[in-house]
């Protein structure tokens, strides 16, 4: 589904991404795993279109999309839930979820969806008039996947949802995300907790310092194995 | 020769405006004040030497010391804004003084002269320079040593440590707060020698013209306060005195064979430097590399 | 006697005020939205007002026609500014902007001279009329002025909270990049922001030029002037704070004015005006204190 | 007509010099009731306090020593309030195309001593040279017109060679020139100078009719 090609992505004069390779196939959940400053959010703001990359490929169903805008990579069927929520603040619930179908026409559809989701996220109907700013941590996270499945895509890349927040409404997160696999949606998701992510995931890679240093299923390495790789850093020790 | 000349004199004073307002804006703080504490050096530095007869230095010093101690009362409230905000609140600070200025009379009979600041009138008869023999050499000389003085001063700031803390105060208000800085008394203190540059500035200025009045001290001057800064680049000293070559050399007097053009073209080049350097004619990288050019390290 | 000219002192600067509130309502959309200042705004809105009155002396026509032509030729000035001055310049740095704004402000205002000789041109009356109630006076023009600013406020909030493009809108201000992640082209609608607002300006240009009676290179600083004040007096972004501070703006323009002078008017209003931003500088209706 | 009224731009010395300094004064003198002045700024848009001064006022002349921006502003607020003296003087920089620009209806019939009107042969021709190049020869341009017409009449006279070494024989000798002269001839007539070099200008009055200046009254006849 996704296939990103030896990307390389700077600020300025420094590379955050060094050239990355990695493939989320179609109806799997694949994770990414590393430490902070590891480049995971470049790279998914890379794929989403917010940031330009200086060299790669990006493939979204076999289509080229490197380069793309946002708008233009939203419409072929790619969404993400960014890191920190980024709700629209000052915008009640109801209007959030119409801002993820922005570029959506079909406004009868849409009307079903925005039901579709309350029923999917109770919390969301009790707070639909509400502003988005003044819910919670996890309501907030609730309201961002909301708003991104509001495109309907094809594939939600996650970037670290669980982040800040408490271990009862994380698990309710990743419940969420496996039941949007089961519906067909393919998810790529960028984790720090370790744990949860390998529970859920079919497909995972590590990743250090703008590079993916490891590449497998869940299982092939022991948990303790992935936690020392990813955030004891080995590497740092080889070098 | 004298245009010339003339045309150094200008420049002086404008640096020294742009330089006031170059401390400010290290700090983040868009100040349209500049103007005022011009205006305020000005009046008094013009009312010492014409009305009490102090020597030039002595009235510069005073003006200078009043002009900040000004900006030091005047920013404590107005540092409370940001941003727009504050742009408003200055704008309105300098408009007080200017009409301040407007309705302000004082003067005294000197032979069968009335002189002294007279309302919309202004203040006429600064003689001090001609009276004193002062040659349009002189005063050039005299206005770019004291240039040279401010500039060293605060060249030294940039690189000692006051310059790192304004810096951090600019770039991030709430992480430099979080490592012990006081932001109130740091933007006080780049407000205060701000008007205390700008103050000199207004000293200067009203002796080499001979004659003030409140419609000198504008908004657009203090507009053209920070364009100097800005337009030359934050990075250094150096961008600010580009940038009134840039403005007052090149624009102002160079092009001023086109005629009625040159004042069309005169906003068009300024939307034109901030396209295509919107950090400064004098950017940080460009420093940098001039810095390389003349075998000094990175400082 | 006394009592009845204050009273009507009042009530002219509360009328007259309405043109402030008319620029101000501009000025506030474009900070409300873009969180930066378009220092070319007012200059921009007379020099649209200008346009229309060339070519309405041009080609004939009623005057009211000129409204339209200037709200039409705003429109066009406000994307030059988003092109020229916003839509290649880095947004994170502010100072670059208000600078590339101070140069079209320059530029537009030296455009006006050039091409009128900075001759004062008279401006026909769209409405007339003077209203007699008792003792008083009302300008006709002028109430309709006030009437035409409320008229722009509820257009630009049902544009800003009932249209697709208010949201989009909207969406950019609160959070630039989950706009984009959600399919709004940034650039798009910011350039849209910049012609609604200028068509406004247009409008509200030819509208003072009609209430003062003329157009002259004269108005652009004051009425600049007028639209930073207003905005931060209602509130950063607040459209009808823009309405009311107008009106009050106008309002303490004109009694400073009878209680002390013409010379000390605006020392007292400049006064106040640091004071309420001192004070209270969420501006009237005070919401939180946004980024700038 | 008995009594007078004055409208003053406060913030411009020469607005305010034509009223205190000189109208106001002479009128007392000369019998008038001054009944005082309305005042405002440079760049007021908003006159409705001023009109309603002078119509409290009620003079029978209204004096507006004012540019033609605020002149202008001010003229139209008195239409509106139905301020209409008997007799309506303007400022003499203000007898310009500028003026009728921006209000030829309500100045209509505005009084202004002036230096300059189109009224002799030479006149004509130079404002007829001037609008050729879509110009407009004013008091204010027609001053500079005579003063550069005196600057030639001096470098004839006195032979100036604009050489690089005669630059200071040059300037001397334009000054010595200019000390001499006693007396020009203007565009109108010959201008004649005071011992302490103040010039004394021929004057007429015009006023404003159907959008144009037309000579009133011409003290030269």
């Amino acid at each position: 589904m996704l296939d990103v090609q030896d990307i390389v992505t700077s600020y300025g004069k420094i590379e955050a991404l060094k050239g990355v390779t990695l493939n989320a196939a179609e109806g799997r959940i694949t994770c990414l795993l590393g430490p902070n400053g590891a480049g995971k959010t470049t790279l998914m703001y890379s794929v989403a279109g917010v940031l330009k990359p200086r060299r790669g490929t990006i493939k979204l169903a076999g289509d080229d999309i490197t380069g793309q805008s946002p708008a233009a990579i939203v419409a072929r069927g790619l969404a993400l839930v960014p890191e920190n929520r980024l709700v629209f603040p000052q915008m009640s619930v109801a209007e959030n979820l119409d801002a993820g179908a922005y570029q959506r026409r079909d406004s009868a559809e849409v009307a079903v969806d925005i039901e579709r989701m309350y029923t999917r996220f109770p919390r969301l109907k009790e707070r639909r008039a509400q502003l988005a700013g003044t819910l919670s941590g996890g309501e907030q996270q609730m309201l961002a996947v909301a708003r991104a499945l509001m495109s309907r895509p094809r594939i939600l890349l996650m970037d670290e949802p669980s982040l800040g927040l408490a271990p009862l409404i994380v698990e309710e997160i990743f419940r969420i995300v496996g039941e949007l696999n089961k519906d067909g949606v393919t998810i790529f998701l960028v984790e720090q907790n370790v744990h949860m992510a390998l529970k859920v995931a079919h497909h995972f890679y590590l990743m250090e310092q703008g590079r993916v240093t490891f590449s497998g299923e869940p299982g092939k390495l022991a948990e303790d194995e992935v936690i020392q790789r990813a955030y004891l850093g080995t590497s740092r020790e080889k070098r | 020769m004298d245009f010339y000349l003339g045309l150094l004199q200008i420049m002086g004073v404008h640096t020294l405006l742009g330089l006031s307002a170059y401390v400010v804006l290290q700090t983040g703080q868009v100040s349209l004040a500049q103007a005022g504490f011009m205006a305020i050096g000005a009046y008094v530095a013009a009312m010492l030497t014409v009305l009490a007869g102090w020597p030039l230095i002595a009235a510069l010093v005073v003006a200078s010391l009043v002009a900040g101690i000004t900006a030091c009362l005047v920013g404590f409230p107005a540092l409370r804004v940001h941003g727009l905000m504050l742009v408003v609140a200055t704008i309105a600070f300098t408009e007080i003084v200017r009409l301040f200025f407007f309705n302000f009379d004082y003067q005294i009979s000197r032979g069968n002269l009335q002189v002294g600041p007279l309302g919309g009138e202004g203040f006429r008869q600064i003689r001090y320079f001609p009276e004193n023999g002062w040659t349009t050499l002189h005063v050039a000389v005299f206005i770019w040593t004291v240039v040279a003085l401010v500039m060293a001063a605060l060249w030294w700031m940039d690189r000692s440590r006051a310059g790192a803390v304004l810096r951090a105060v600019g770039e991030d208000e709430i992480a430099a707060q979080s490592c012990g800085i006081n932001l109130t008394a740091v933007k006080v203190s780049a407000m205060t020698a701000g008007g205390a540059i700008a103050g000199i500035a207004g000293g200067l200025y009203a002796h080499y013209t001979t004659h003030i009045e409140q419609s000198n001290f504008t908004i657009l001057l203090a507009t053209f306060a920070i364009a100097y800064p800005i337009l030359g680049g934050l990075s250094s000293v150096f961008g600010t005195v580009a940038a009134v070559i840039f403005i007052q050399g090149f624009l102002v007097e160079g092009l001023r064979f086109l005629g009625d053009w040159r004042n069309l073209l005169f906003g068009a080049l300024i939307v034109l430097v901030m396209n295509i350097r919107p950090s400064g004619l004098l950017d940080a990288r460009t420093m940098a590399s001039l810095r390389r050019l003349f075998g000094r390290k990175e400082g | 006697m006394l009592l009845v000219d204050l009273a009507q002192s009042i009530l002219d600067g509360v009328l007259f005020g309405a043109t402030y509130a008319l620029i101000g309502i501009g000025f506030t959309l474009v900070f409300g939205v873009m969180h930066k200042i378009n220092m070319a705004y007012a200059a921009a809105s007379v020099g649209g007002a200008y346009a229309a009155l060339r070519l309405i002396t041009l080609i004939g026509g009623p005057a009211w026609a000129s409204l339209l032509i200037a709200a039409a030729v705003g429109g066009l000035f406000g994307l030059f500014i988003y092109w020229l001055c916003f839509r290649f310049i880095p947004l994170s740095n502010p100072l670059a902007t208000l600078m590339s704004t101070v140069g079209m402000f320059l530029l537009a205002e030296e455009i006006i001279v050039h091409t009128t000789d900075g001759m004062p041109q008279n401006y026909p009356v769209v409405v007339g009329g003077i209203l007699h109630l008792g003792e008083f006076m009302i300008r006709g023009d002028l109430v309709f002025v006030f009437a035409c600013a409320i008229l722009a406020m509820l257009i630009l909030l049902y544009l800003l909270y009932r249209t697709k493009l208010g949201t989009a809108t909207r969406a950019v201000s609160q959070q630039p990049i989950a706009a984009q992640l959600v399919g709004i082209r940034i650039n798009q609608v910011n350039a849209l922001t910049f012609v609604v607002t200028g068509m406004l300006g247009g409008f509200a240009g030819a509208l003072i030029g009609s209430a003062v009676g003329l157009l002259s290179p004269l108005l652009v600083v004051p009425l600049t002037i007028k639209g930073l004040i207003v905005t931060v007096i209602g509130g950063l972004g607040s459209i009808p704070g823009a309405i009311i501070a107008g009106l009050l703006v106008g309002m303490a323009e004109n009694v400073f004015q009878y209680f002390r002078g013409v010379t000390e008017r605006d020392i007292y209003v400049m006064l106040l005006l640091f004071i309420f931003l001192v004070f209270r500088p969420g501006g009237i209706f005070s919401t939180t204190v946004k980024r700038d | 007509m008995k009594s007078i009224f004055g409208g003053v731009e406060e913030d411009f010395a020469h607005s305010r010099a034509t009223w205190y300094a000189v109208m106001k004064e002479v009128a007392a003198k000369e019998g008038f009731e001054v009944k005082g002045e309305a005042k405002w700024l440079l760049n007021d848009t908003n006159f409705t306090n001023q009109a309603r001064e002078a119509r409290r006022a009620a003079a029978d002349i209204m004096v507006i020593s004012a540019h033609p921006f605020t002149t202008c502003g001010m003229l139209k607020e008195m239409a509106r309030q139905g301020v209409a003296p008997k007799l309506l003087v303007g400022l003499t920089s203000s007898s310009s195309l500028e003026t009728l620009q921006g209000c030829a209806k309500e100045a209509e019939a505005i009084i202004i001593p002036t230096s300059f009107a189109p009224v002799t042969p030479e006149a004509q021709a130079a404002a007829d040279n001037a609008a050729k190049f879509n110009g407009s020869l004013d008091l204010h341009s027609a001053a500079a017109y005579e003063n550069v017409m005196i600057l030639k009449q001096v470098i004839e006279s006195e032979g100036i060679m604009a050489k690089p070494d005669t630059l200071q024989d040059d300037r001397n000798k334009i000054r010595a020139g200019l000390a001499k002269l006693q007396q020009t001839t203007g565009l109108l007539g010959v201008t004649k100078r005071t011992p302490d070099r103040e010039a004394i200008k021929p004057f007429l009055f015009v006023h404003a009719k159907a959008g144009k200046w037309e000579v009133l009254h011409n003290p030269l006849n």
